[in-house]
Order: C-alpha cells, then structure tokens, then sequence
C-alpha cells in the first residue's frame, strides 16, 4: 500500500478545497500582523462601529478591530489544533505501537482503558476540568490531547498488529533486515497515512473544542478566539453587530473545520481504494 | 452480545468518571463558601450567617472526608447540595433532563433517519452530480459548530423574521393544553433540534455512504439485481438495510456527541435543559451541580452505549449467532 | 474525475430543503394577549431566582423581589420615601435604644389566619435560630429581643442604636405566620404551598425551577385594596432577546442593555434608569510594598482616566468612579471628595517623589523595574487589559492574568496580590461603607490602619441624627479618598424598559435593603 | 431459445469475452469450461445483462435480443424466464434477511404470488433441496456452505425459470453433496435450459449433456459432453484434461505451459500451445464443424504427429515387428509396453529409419518420409536404454550436446554453444565449466542420461523416442529422470514415445498405452482405460506382475 498520499490528496478535489481553506487559514495566522494594523487587544473609545474603511469589520463592545481579531484568532484555533494534533498523535503511536509490540496484559490494558474513553462524552470531561482549572493555552492543549489520544492508539495499534504480520515485513526480516531498518523502510510508510488522517481529526476535534470552551467562558479569557468572539458577539445580537462579528467569527472557524474536513475525507478515500474515484471529484 | 470485554470498558469508563469527580475538587483553590453567595446587594455577608453555612455543609471537615462522604452519598442516590438552587443536585437535575432528552432524542431521530436516506440516496449515486453536491453540501455542514448552526438559525428564524420564539421549552402560563399545547412544544424545540440535527447529520450521512458505496458491491446486491427486483428495493431493502447496520453500533456515541451539543444549543437557546443548567452552574460556580451534571450526562452515555451493545444483536442477525 | 465546483446555490437549496424537512409546520407570530390588565410579564434572563419563600428564595436581589410580592415587611419604601406597611406607625425610644411597631390590625395570612405581634416576635426568634442572608439579627446590627405588647404592638429591642435599622431591618426582614413556621426546625425543608403564604398582594400560583418561571395571583383579601393585577408572570428570556421580546409585545417589562434605550423609546416603551448601587473597584495590596505607600496609591488613582474607562470598557454607559466610594448621584455624596483627575504628570511626580526613575519606558527603583501584578475574574477582563494599558503607558510594568474568580477572591483575602478588580453593589445605604471598607472578607479593603476612619465607620451606624450621620458619611468619603485602600473605577447605569400599564419605579435606595429592580409590589397595588 | 452471436464483452481495454457464438434450446444443458479468467461468469451475467462492462453482438432470448430490452422489460425476464445460482462465494446471499425471505422474494416482487404462499413454495422449494423447516428462519451465516448452496439453487427455481444459469452450482461442495445436487439438479432442472459454468469438469460431465471450452473469452471446442472428455480435439482441451485431477486419470498431473494473457492477436491459446504455427499467432480460427463438434483450432485440432501405418520388420524370418499401426499427437505420450524381445526396440528404431528397408509407411504430421534426412532428425530424436553407449567417450558434455547442432549446422559456434549449455540447465545439469569439460566416463549413471537427453533436446525436436531410459538407473534416479521428460514435455510441448517394460512405470507418465507382443500391438487405449479395465488377458498378465511392494504377501 505504497500510495503517494500527497498526490492522492491534491488530485481529489475534496482535498484541493480543504487544502486551499487550510492555507488560507494558516496564511492568515501568519500574516496577521501584516493583514491588519491594529492590535487585537488595543482597546478604543469607538466601540461597536460598523465596518468601515478603518475597520473592515467594525469594532467590539470595547472598540478592538473585529478584522485583526479574527486573524489573530486564526492563531489560537490553529496553535490548539495543531498542538493538540501533534501530542496526541504522538500519545496515541506511543501507547498504539508499544500495545502493538508488547502485547499482553499490557495490550488488554491499554486498549480497555482506550474504549472507556472512547465511550465517554469528552466534551463533557473538558467542561468539568477546564471549570475547575480554568486551563490557560498550553494546559488547554495538554488537556484536550491527553483526552484524545485513544482514537488514534487504536487505529495505530490495529495497522501495527497487521503490518507485523504483513508479508513483505516478513520477507525483508528474512533477507535479514534489522528492526530499525524494517521500522523505517516498512512499517513507517505503511502508517504514516493513516498517521495523518489521525492527527487531522485530532486537529479537527481541538479546534472545535477549544472554540466550544471558549464560547462556554471556559476558555484563556486573554486570548483572542473565535469562540470567544461569538461569546462576546451573542451577548449583543438584539444589535446589527452580529452581522460582522458574530457571523465572520463562526464562518472562519466553520470554514477551518471544512477545510479539516475535506482533507481528511480526501485522505481516508486515498487509505481506502473502495471510496476513491466517486469522490466530491 | 455483552461480552467481558465490553463490561471491563463500561466498569473502567465509570471508575474514570467517578475518580474525575473524586480528584477535580481537590484543585479548587479557596474555600467553595465564597462561590455560594453573590454580589447582588450584599457584599459581604455576615461572619455568623457564614459559620452557620459552614457547620451545615460540612465545609470545614478534611477534603477526603468530603470525598468519602460523596461516593457514600452517592451509592445511596445522594448527588450532593445545590447551594445555589437551595435543593439536592438530584432534583435539580431531573427537572432539566427530560427537555434535554426531548430535543436529544429528536435530534437523534431525526438526524438518523435523514442521514441514513441521505447516505442511501448518495451512495446508490455515487459519483453523480447528486451525490457529489450531497458530498460537499453535507461535508460543509459537518464543519459548522452546532452552537453556531443554533446562533444563525436564532438570530435569523427567531429575531429577524420573527416566526419561531426566542428561547425557552414552551410559552409560560399561556394557557394552552393537548394539541395547542404539543404545538407550542414543537415550535419551541423546532430550532434547537435543527441546529442539533444539522450539526449532527453528516456524521450518519458519511457513514452510510460509504458503507453503502461497499455494500453494492458485495455479492448478494448482484443476486438481488438478478432477482429482478425494483430499484426500490434493491436501494432499500438490500443496500439500505446493510448500509444502515453500522450507522446504529455507533448511536451510543453519537448521543454523546449529541448531548454535548445539547450543551451549547440549550445555551443558545436558553432551553431549559441540562445543557443550559450547566452553563448557569458554571455562571454561578454550582460545583456541587457541575459535578452532577458531569455524572449524569456521562453515565447516561454509558448506559446508552451499553443499550445500543445489548440491542445491536436484534438488528444485525450476524452479530447475535456470532457467540 | 469530473471537475469539481462547490456548487454553492445548490447546496444552500439543500440546506434549505433539509431545515424546512425538520421544521415542523408553524403559523408566525402568535397575538400576545397583554393588553389586559389581567395578566402583566416581565422577563428575566436569568427566570430561577427560588421558590420565592424566605428561606428557598436564592440569596440575591431578584430572588428577594420574586418573594416581596408574597412576603412582607413592617414598614416600605415607595420612590422616595419609608411607608407604612405591616406597621401603621413606629417610634424610636433612644433612651431603652428600641423600636415600637403600631401594627395594622386588618391583615390576614393568605389561609385566613390573623396577623399579630406574635408573628413578628416568632420571626424575630427564628431568623436569630436561622440566618437569613438579607438580614443580620445577630451581632452589632441585631436585636436583642422582641416583645409584643399588645397583639398589635411590637417593640423591639435593639443591641446597640443602628442607624440604618429601618432600612436594613424593619424595611427588610419579612414576617412569616408563626401558626405555620413553628416547629419547623429546618427551614428549607418547608417546601409546600404552605411556604408561601405571607400577607402580601399576590399569592404564588406556579413556580417553574427548570423554565425559570413563576405565575402570581391577586390576593382578594389585600388589606390594602384589589390589586391592580390579575396574574403577574417571570418569564425567562436570554438578556439579548429581551428588547426583541418587548418590541413584540410578548413582555410587558424588562432590562434591557443600554445600546437599546434610544431604540426603546423610540418603540413607545418607557425607559427608566436606576440610581447607581454597584460599583467596580481597583483593590489596591495596601500591606504591601510600595503599595503600601498612600503617595504610590495616588499615583495610580491618577494614572487611570476613569472618565475614558467608562467610554470604552462601558461604552460611555456608566459614572466614573468617585475615589470616596459613594456615587456623586446619591444624597449622600461629598462633592468635596479628592477626584484625582487624570493626570499622568502627577503620577510621575509622585512616582519620583518616591524614588522612581523612569528607564527605557519603565519606572525603576534600585535596579528593579517597577511591576505590579493585576488579577481578576474574566467578568473583568476588558477593565483588566484597559488598567494594563494605562499603566505601562504611565511607565508601570503589568502582568495581568485573568483567573477563576474564587481563586481571586482566595488570593485577595490572602493577601497574594498587588492589584485584583472586583465589583459590588449594595450603594444605596452608607452601612455599607464599613463592611467594605474595614470588615473582614475578600471583597473587604481591610483597611484598619487609620484610626479615624475607624471611627467615623463606626461612628455613622450607630448616629441616629441623619443630618449628624451625613456629616460623618462625608468626612468619611475624604479620609478614603485620601488615603485610598481601593479606587472604585464607575457605576454602571442599569436600564429597565416597560410598557407603561404599570407604573414601575426604582424604591428608595432599592427594595428593602438596597435591591435595584423597578419591582416594587406597590406598582401592582391601586 | 437462446441465441448468442459475436458477443464482446470489455471492461475498458480488457476484453474479455470475445465473439462467443452458442445456442442453447429447450431442455438441453451445456456446460461453459474453462480456467479462472477465461470470461464464464460474465458470460452468465451478460446474458443476465448484468455485467458492468461493455457488451456488444446479440443475444436473443426467444427471438428477443435482451442486449436491446428496455430496464423494465430485462427485469421482467430476470428470474422469471432466466434464473442464475450465482457462484457461492461469501455473502452472495443478503445477510440481514432470513433464507426464506429471500427464496420467497422474487415471486413476491413478481407478483406471481401473495405473501403467504409465495412463503409456502419458498419452504417447499427449501424442502425439496434438503433444508429441514427449522432452518428456513435462519440466516445466511448460520448455514453451512452445502446448505447456502441449496439456498441459492432453491431461489433460483422460484420463479421457475426457463433457462438456468449455474455458476459453480457444485464447486463449493463436498464429494457426497456434489453428487446427491447434482442428481437432484437433473431431476428439476430436466424441462429447463441450462448453462453450467465451472471450471471443473466433474461437474460439467455430471450437469450437461453439451460442452463448450472457454478461452481468451472465445469458445475453443464444443460438443458433446462425454466425447469431448474422451478425446479432445483442440489442444487446450487436452491440456485441460491432462490438468485435471479426477480418479480416472493415471498419468502424474501436468499442468499447461505458460499462463493466459490478454490480449493476444491471433488465436489466443497460441502462446501456450505446442503445436503453434505462424498463422496462429496472426490470425482468430473460426469455429469449424465437424462429426458434431466445433474446434477454432487453424491446424482442426489436435496434429498428429507421427503415425506408422502397417508397419513390419523382419531379420530373416523373425518378424520382429508384424503390420504396426501406430499414432502419436502433438503434445501426448504415446507408452510402448511390452517384454523385451516383443518388438519394441526395433519398432522404435524403425521408426527412426536405422534399417534401410522396412515394410509399411512412417508418416511425420501426414506427410510420408521418404527419406531419413537432417529435416526429419531435426523433428524426431531418440534416447537409448544404456546412456553410456550413445555418448562418446571422446567428447566432452558440452561436445557431445553440441554435436548435433554442428551436423545441423545451426547457428554460429558461439550460438551452438550457447545453446547447448541452455539445454543442459534445462535437463537440470551443472552448467560450470568444469561439469561442461568432463569426459562421460566421470559421470555417474543419471548425469549421463541427463547429458543424452539434453543432446537429444537440443535440436528441439518435436518427437522425442525414449527406449527404456530409465533401465541401468537406480530407482530414485530413474524416478528424477522420468520426472525430468514430463516436465521437459510440459514446457516444451514435446510428444513421446516412450518404450518400457514396466507398465507401472508407463501409466505414470502416458496419455495413451499400446501394449505390444510378438511384434504384434495387441491393445491400445488411453493409459487410465488399459490400466483399470484391459482387456487382453496378456495386459493383464503385465498389469499382475507389474512391480509394487507386495505387502499383501505380508498380511
């Protein structure tokens, strides 16, 4: 299953739109400071303004540019995304593997403990810890990846389990390949599909819960979200400012979980050859 | 069937539950006194008034001893004390819950129901230009946070245009009963549960597709094609009865997706159920509550997925002779 | 592969198709039956305040006004002054220090039962047994004892004399029929109808914990006349869909957010403003170096435009803030109180005066840059980063965090801080001063040091001469003032919006002990 | 009543049904044979119309070509006029739905009867095919293997098709069920028009009266049954024959050179086939009839090769060989049993023209030989019994496989050599120099016939004449090398003649036997037919004292 998954991705249309919405979010982030002059945080005497020329989406309830708000929450989406993507990814190949090789009691362990989380709301659980500790972004992250790590052990796990048995491991084991050669040359390219589809529904899950928290007020009330726009921006719907704050605020984090979404799907029909072909293509 | 595999994940789902319950309050900073009264109108209440709360809540025995007293407690069914709502956590709950579990349960219906003839229509097309829009259309939504989903559809259904109420289970002391009264309901469950439904719907939508797509190409849709049978029912009685299997092994998580986003949705719609509990709870820091609540909505889940494990058998005839 | 394009129409047609297949069929707007005077509702954001009985009703302002429709006091307040009300009149003996009630004789318990002095007696008794956190009766506001008379004379004792004790006490303290009460050890545990029977106005129909609404009748047999309405209702409404219910006429009366008053008038609906009772403050370390320092406090209070902080954290909505504490619209407020108007030079001067130089845009002392941690709830977040910004600006370094707010309270009343923001209310009756300003709590300054501020705190409860009261409350607010153990930063303006079928207004210095909420049970009486 | 002509079916590039030409009436059965991928099944679908590929020529279904049939008309006619029992693979039955259910379901769908009876012909149907009522409620999953089988036959009669397509109807079976089904599927299926699909000729031999061999997706014979399975006429038949493991075989099983590929231009077994000539390659051999069979073979089927017509030999007055008929197709072993003393030896040399005179004619692919020359050596090559008096002492191995080529004059020296050192790998000899330089008096027994039979292959002859090649070897050896000629005849096509004694030894690698005596050949037959039923009391007598272990003796 050798496929060349950043060509399946950019030959699916699905992925080509995720994609592009992925760099425009990411391209946002980055520019933001070139994007807009303001400061997300400087707060000023005329609040709640319409869009305008100087404001290309007004102003906040304390006179903060919406615009650079918005890109400057493209950051946070996007640090807690990835961040959360990456750890868990990384608990979830630690714990996947290690059940994988070790096998056992400690492969039964594990994966138990991994379906009582997979069945447990985990929505819920973040409101309960983030009410307590009130996390700030990197306690968020380690938060939200410590309880999202157990889809991805399983998949993990179940690919290694299959891999080690796998015919051409066997055969390069025989021609006397070492673990570290077979680990490399084998059984990395195997997964790393299936590594990236994981680490994008981590993506895809942190975003939307760390917007779900901070639209909660559980969230770093210091930084500048999305979800805490819409907060802030729903507290003044009986005004027209939902118009330009309340809508570009949902509209970008729904267009970055789009574009999550689309690459995912692209690279899930790239794993299974069953869906690819028919795709949104 | 239940297997000893799945009552080991269900025992450690519920002892992970309960020790979250356990540790979380540990972490409280101060004293938890401080979050039962406000500052309304009196700033500082009186030193006496204080110890008195103090004495009658136990609050100043040993944390553990707290602990010890709450799992006791709820073994016998006790969830703790509201402060705040000057009623046991129990009760306040379950005055919540049943509108939760009305706008829940519809939402689970209804986004079952139409993401699986959705799936069927789009899988049974694959590759279409119909089936392709279903794709992108439906992908697009699957992005679309519930809450916001519920924000858009209550500034524009209920503010702007005005025909659906703005919030609430029902119209207060209208005076309506039997029909008129059901209808009240409905209009005002109607947005929450399509915010809900939206949010929720490609989920069921994704996956019957692409088991759909699998499923026409097993074997047994050719001898069905072979047995001349209308399209109909090759769609639905073949593909669509085998497309929709694995759609209902995941309803129990599905809910808990869903009653997560009944959380925000009700809080949007300042509906009255658990989820808008919470978001008082955590307004007012009902810890006691959030705690309850916490415990309720996740067993609740874990009941619901053991259910769908005891009920799956009867849906799928391969699973229940499997043992 | 076909080419793609995300075929927006369609899929908005889609969309459409799917939300109308959801949407179960719906006739638009309802006609609201307000225009009777039976039946008259005012939203709530919040709806659940209790069961509106003295001991289930929640501890804050609208769960006392939910129950004052039932459940009430010897004496009133109307707009501007105290009223009879249980008591048809009352005198103060300072020399046995005690109260004497004349009551009204014709008032009945809504299960037909007399109202006697006993009843004020068993309610004295009991709250002393049961605190009640409106009322203090133990302690130097307390009584000492109660003593019936007659069955229509009360006389109360008081522990020492307390100013405020109309207000406070008699104008707070709800009677509750003794003939039910008694023998009830646990007053929570009283959560029948019978929990709810007072002697006032309206009768609770339906209370709803989940829907967070309540339904009161008239009482037929108020001693004072039929109410002017039938049925009064709480319903909830979320605060952003209020002026959208009232503009559809679904509520006769609300608050409403200051962005709409303008709107609201313009719609026909009477708007009217409270007299400030809340107020914001910069809690100052004051056990601390160098804020410990009452020259470094002045340079802060000078370094903060009050005036610009109102503009922006509250879009011009509030008062700024008067460093005495007292807001300059209540009667007993100090025009002579130091102002510290903005002014950045003068808190540099003052910085200086203290040792401070100012390096690469900071201000440092031996070596060490000058910063002072801020901290505050999220409520405050806005009026956080506001005070941030104008104090680097000044040349002092900030760390603002935002924390859960009880961990600000459990840090404020360690003293593990320097700066906190935090707000209260309660404005309206100097009593206050000295609980926020000596006494112990975290939302307390616990500021002891100054001997004659100890004094005048003291000195105000107990005068009962209200002309020699006012001169102690104004000497009061200059001694803070100056000495500043915390700066209130404004007063937020709160606006209700009603139709005008019932003529709401806000109490003299609130319902009962200071409640802000145009709710008085008086308006649906007459 | 079913008519298929030119039929082509592609998928894409890949076509794989490629003018196919049958008929099919009332009541007759006809087995469609051949290898996996040879385009049976989606002959049955595309009569069903249920292939996804892309079919062109007609098929016409009682004078209506189904090609052109509207969707409603074709799904009127499926299951009611041609029902199929679908190859029994997993899930070829509706998991979630009881067998019953969907026995009954076409006759529902089809309105041919209510719920309730369509249910009780379902059981009854169910009943017929072995399945006890208890079973009817149960589900795909819970069955055995035979019991979806009977399943799927029992669906498939619901509707009471006139024409049947069976697609692996029995493959899927154990031996005793195969045959109690199949009985059974004569009996029910009598009055109907059948079509078998299998790649087992058990089955075909069992269900059809008619048989057509599918390859390349072209019919390459067809005709009856029973004859067929005794001679086949096209080449892959045989081969087909020749692969197949059934308990009238005798012979060690050989499977057919190469593997099918697609697309070939010409014929399409031409790459596989032994007796290929330039015009196969070129172009498709229409079907021809002929005695009741089709054969699209461009040489009619199977050469013969060599044949003798009343051939003797006499020394003096000792008729060592007496009025020989004799003939050897392309690609078969021909064994000559008899004692030694009866003939054979000279029989086999006359063949090879040793003896100027001789009585009687030699016939190489029907043309006589008149002369005994490089042309027909060229074809026609023969080891010896004793290895070591046909190689030189004096020649190295290498000289002595080089040695016929250099008579031919064939190639360049360095391309003899070449050659020769293929031919010696291909026998399964060392091909280092030094094995290559040994003089034969350092090789042992079997090395040496190794070394014969690559001088005798590397002419690539056609015919190769084995007398007793195995006489001076020790059994293991002698085994390896009789091992050796069936592999070198399955690769290249080679036909034999193999000459022994030992008539155990024979069946194990002969298509054909004649036993010989006196000069005379007394019998002749295919190998399983003179082994298990001979009817010359002295082929029986050989048979009796054919070696074997005896252990009877012991018990």
């Amino acid at each position: 299953m050798h496929i060349s998954l950043k060509k399946e991705i950019e030959r699916s249309n699905a992925g080509r739109v995720g994609l592009s919405l992925l760099l425009l979010v990411i391209a946002a982030a980055v520019l933001a400071p070139l994007l807009s002059s303001y400061d997300p945080g400087q707060q000023s005497v005329g609040s709640l303004l319409s869009p305008s020329g100087s404001h290309w989406l007004g102003t906040n309830h304390v006179g903060q540019d919406i615009w650079s708000q918005l890109l400057y929450g493209a950051r946070t989406s996007l640090m807690v995304g990835f961040g959360v993507g990456i750890i868990s990814l990384l608990l979830g190949i630690l714990f996947g593997v290690s059940a994988a090789l070790i096998g056992g009691l400690y492969d039964k362990i594990v994966m138990r403990v991994v379906d009582a989380f997979i069945v447990i709301p985990m929505v819920v659980v973040v409101i309960l810890v983030a009410a307590y500790i009130k996390p700030d972004l990197p306690v968020l992250i380690l938060l939200l990846a410590a309880l999202s790590w157990q889809g991805g052990a399983r998949v993990i796990r179940a690919q290694t389990l299959s891999l080690k048995e796998s015919g051409h491991i066997n055969a390069s084991r025989m021609f006397g390949a070492g673990r570290f050669y077979v680990a490399w040359r084998h059984v990395l390219p195997d997964i790393v599909t299936i590594l990236l589809v994981e680490f994008i529904y981590g993506v895809r899950r942190a975003v939307f819960m760390e917007a779900g928290l901070a639209f909660l007020g559980i969230g770093d009330p210091m930084l500048v979200s999305w979800g805490m726009m819409m907060r802030d921006a729903m507290s003044f719907s009986y005004l027209d400012v939902w118009q330009w704050w309340l809508v570009p605020a949902g509209v970008a984090l729904s267009l970055t979980i789009i574009g999550l979404t689309f690459v995912s799907h692209a690279a899930e029909a790239a794993l299974d050859p069953r869906l690819r072909g028919a795709e949104v293509a | 069937m239940l297997n000893r595999r799945n009552l080991v994940t269900y025992s450690i789902a519920f002892l992970f539950i309960l020790a979250l319950n356990f540790l979380m309050p540990r972490m409280m900073p101060g004293d938890p006194l401080s979050a039962i009264y406000g500052d309304e109108v009196l700033v500082a209440m009186a030193p006496e008034f204080k110890a008195h709360l103090v004495e009658s809540f136990a609050l100043d025995e040993p944390m553990w001893r707290q602990f010890g007293a709450y799992i006791l407690a709820l073994f016998q069914g006790d969830m703790g004390y509201s402060y705040y709502y000057n009623a046991s956590v129990f009760s306040v709950i379950i005055g919540s819950l049943p509108w939760t579990l009305l706008v829940v349960g519809s939402s689970l219906v209804l986004s079952t129901l139409i993401g699986i003839a959705l799936g069927i229509e789009s899988g049974w097309r694959r590759g279409s230009r119909t089936d392709r829009t279903m794709l992108a259309g439906l992908m697009s939504l699957n992005g679309f946070p519930d809450f916001f989903l519920g924000l858009v559809l209550l500034l524009v259904f209920g503010v702007l245009m005005g025909i659906f109420p703005l919030a609430g289970a029902l119209t207060p002391y209208s005076g309506l009963s039997g029909f008129s009264l059901v209808v009240d309901v409905m209009k005002h469950m109607a947005l929450p549960v399509t915010a809900l439904t939206l949010a929720h719907l490609a989920g069921v939508y994704l996956l019957t597709r692409n088991t759909m797509i699998t499923v026409l190409k097993a074997p047994f849709m050719l001898t069905a094609r072979a047995k001349g049978l209308s399209q109909r029912r090759l769609k639905y009685h073949h593909a669509g009865r085998n497309s929709m299997l694995p759609v209902l092994t995941v309803t129990g998580i599905w809910l808990g997706r869903l009653v997560t986003g009944a959380l925000f949705v009700e809080l949007v719609f300042a509906y009255p159920g658990v989820g808008y509990l919470t978001y008082q709870a955590l307004l007012t820091r009902d810890y006691p509550l959030i705690q309850g609540i916490f415990l309720i909505v996740a067993i609740a889940v874990l009941i619901a997925n053991f259910a769908v494990d005891l009920l799956y058998p009867k849906l799928d005839p391969r699973v229940s002779y499997a043992h | 592969m076909t080419h793609f394009r995300l075929d927006v129409s369609r899929v908005a047609i889609i969309i459409l198709a799917i939300s109308l297949l959801v949407l179960p069929a719906c006739s638009p707007g309802e006609a609201q039956d307000s225009s009777q005077m039976d039946s008259y509702t005012i939203a709530d954001a919040t709806g659940d305040w209790g069961y509106p009985s003295p001991y289930l009703r929640y501890s804050r302002g609208p769960g006392y006004t939910r129950m004052q429709f039932i459940f009430e006091t010897l004496v009133w307040k109307s707009a501007t002054d105290f009223v009879p009300q249980l008591a048809e009149e009352w005198e103060y003996d300072e020399r046995e220090n005690a109260y004497t009630f004349k009551l009204r004789d014709d008032v009945t318990w809504h299960d037909g039962e007399k109202f006697t002095a006993e009843d004020v007696v068993f309610t004295v008794d009991y709250i002393k047994n049961h605190p009640d956190p409106f009322v203090t009766l133990i302690g130097p506001s307390g009584i000492k004892e109660a003593v019936a008379s007659d069955d229509y004379t009360v006389k109360l004792y008081l522990e020492q004399s307390y100013a405020p004790f109309l207000n406070d006490i008699a104008g707070t303290m709800v009677i509750i029929p003794k003939h039910i009460w008694e023998g009830v050890d646990d007053p929570k545990s009283l959560t029948g109808p019978e929990a709810v029977i007072g002697t006032g106005p309206y009768t609770l129909a339906d209370y709803s914990k989940e829907h967070g609404t309540y339904l009161y009748q008239a009482y037929d047999n108020y001693y004072l006349g039929e109410p002017v309405v039938k049925e009064i209702k709480f319903v909830r409404i979320s605060e952003e869909m209020i002026p959208a219910a009232l503009e559809k006429g679904s509520v006769n009366a609300g608050d409403i957010p200051p962005e709409v008053v303008a709107e609201m008038e313009a719609n026909g609906l009477t708007v009217i403003t409270a007299p400030v009772a809340w107020n914001a403050k910069l809690t100052i370390n004051h056990q601390k170096e160098p804020l410990s320092d009452k020259g470094f406090r002045q340079a802060l209070a000078c370094a903060i435009d009050r005036e610009a902080l109102v503009q922006i954290t509250q879009r011009g909505h509030a008062i700024a803030g008067s460093p005495g504490m007292v807001p300059p619209t209540s009667g007993w407020y100090n025009p002579d109180t130091p102002q510290y108007e903005y002014d950045p030079a003068k808190s540099r001067q003052l910085l200086e005066e203290l040792g401070y130089r100012l390096e690469d845009d900071y201000f440092t002392r031996d070596g060490q840059q000058l910063e002072l941690e801020l901290i505050a709830a999220a409520d405050y977040k806005e009026i956080g980063q506001f005070i941030k910004q104008q104090l680097e600006q000044l040349g002092i370094k900030v760390d603002f965090q935002t924390l859960e707010a009880k961990a600000v309270d459990a840090r404020v009343e360690a003293w593990d801080f320097d700066l906190s923001i935090y707000g209260h209310g309660g404005l309206y009756e100097p009593s206050i001063l000295k609980r926020v300003i000596v006494d112990e709590g975290f939302n307390s300054a616990r500021y002891t040091s100054n001997e004659e501020l100890n004094h005048l705190l003291e000195g105000q409860l107990s005068e009962m001469d209200p002309e020699k009261r006012k001169d102690l409350v104004f000497q009061i607010q200059e001694v803070y003032a100056e000495d500043l153990p915390a700066l209130t930063l404004y007063y937020p303006k709160w606006y209700w919006a009603h139709d005008g079928k019932v003529n709401l207004y806000y109490t003299r210095d609130g319902i009962a002990s200071g409640v802000p909420i145009p709710l008085n049970r008086m308006s649906f009486v007459k | 009543m079913l008519e298929i002509s030119n039929l082509q079916v592609s998928y894409g590039n890949d076509i794989v049904l490629n003018g196919v030409d049958l008929r099919l009436s009332g009541g007759e059965s006809l087995a469609i044979i051949g290898e996996s991928g040879t385009g049976k099944t989606t002959l049955g679908l595309s009569i069903m119309r249920l292939t996804e590929g892309k079919v062109r020529g007609s098929i016409r279904f009682d004078e209506k070509d189904l090609l052109t049939l509207s969707d409603g008309e074709m799904q009127a006619i499926r299951w009611n006029r041609v029902a199929m029992v679908f190859q029994n693979v997993n899930n070829v039955l509706n998991p979630v739905h009881s067998i019953l259910d969907q026995v009954a379901e076409p006759m529902i769908e089809h309105k041919l009867r209510n719920k309730d009876e369509a249910r009780t012909k379902a059981g009854e149907l169910l009943e017929q095919f072995g399945l006890s009522q208890k079973r009817f409620s149960a589900y795909p999953h819970q069955l055995s293997g035979g019991e979806q089988q009977r399943v799927l036959l029992a669906m498939a009669l619901a509707n009471e098709p006139d024409l049947l397509i069976l697609d692996e109807p029995l493959s899927s079976l154990d031996v005793i069920t195969r045959g109690e089904l199949g009985d059974l599927l004569r009996t029910v299926g009598n009055h109907r028009a059948r079509l078998v699909i299998t790649h087992d000729l058990d089955t075909a031999s069992r269900l059809a009266d008619n048989l057509a061999v599918l390859y390349g997706g072209k019919i390459v014979e067809i005709g009856p049954t029973r004859e067929i399975l005794q001679r086949p006429r096209h080449p892959y038949t045989k081969a087909l024959l020749r692969a197949y493991p059934n308990m009238t075989t005798v012979k060690d099983l050989q499977g057919i050179k190469g593997r099918m590929t697609r697309p070939v231009s010409g014929c399409p077994f031409h790459p596989r086939c032994t007796q290929a000539i330039d015009i196969c390659s070129e172009t498709i051999p229409p079907l021809t009839w002929s005695q009741g069979r089709g054969v699209a073979c461009h040489r009619g089927g199977i050469v013969t090769l060599l044949s003798v017509a009343n051939l003797s030999k006499a020394f003096n007055s000792l008729k060592a060989v007496d009025s020989v008929n004799l003939h050897i197709e392309s690609g078969e072993t021909l064994a000559l049993v008899g004692q030694s003393g009866s003939g054979k030896t000279t029989l086999a040399k006359t063949i090879m023209g040793v003896y100027p005179q001789f009585d009687g004619t030699v016939y190489l692919e029907g043309e006589k030989v008149t002369s005994y020359g490089k042309d027909f050596y060229k074809r026609v090559q023969m080891i010896f019994q004793n290895p070591g008096e046909s190689l030189s002492h004096r020649l190295s191995v290498l000289e002595s496989v080089m040695e016929p080529l250099e008579i031919q004059a064939i190639g360049t020296e360095e391309q003899r050599r070449e050659k020769a050192i293929q031919t010696i790998g291909e026998v399964e000899l060392s091909r280092s120099d030094d094995f290559l330089h040994t003089y034969p008096h350092h090789l042992s027994g079997g090395e040496l016939q190794r070394v014969a039979i690559a001088r005798a292959l590397v002419l690539d002859p056609d015919l190769l004449i084995a007398d007793e090649p195995t006489a001076f070897l020790d059994a293991s050896v002698g085994a390896k090398v009789l091992k050796l000629l069936l592999n070198l005849q399955e690769h290249r096509g080679l036909s034999m003649l193999y000459i022994t004694h030992d008539i155990a030894a024979a069946r194990k690698v002969s298509d054909r036997i004649a036993v010989m005596l006196d000069g005379r050949i007394i019998e002749e037959g295919p190998s399983n037919m003179i082994v298990t039923a001979p009817e010359q009391s002295y082929t029986q007598h050989l048979l009796g004292s054919a070696s074997s272990l005896h252990l009877d003796n012991y018990t």
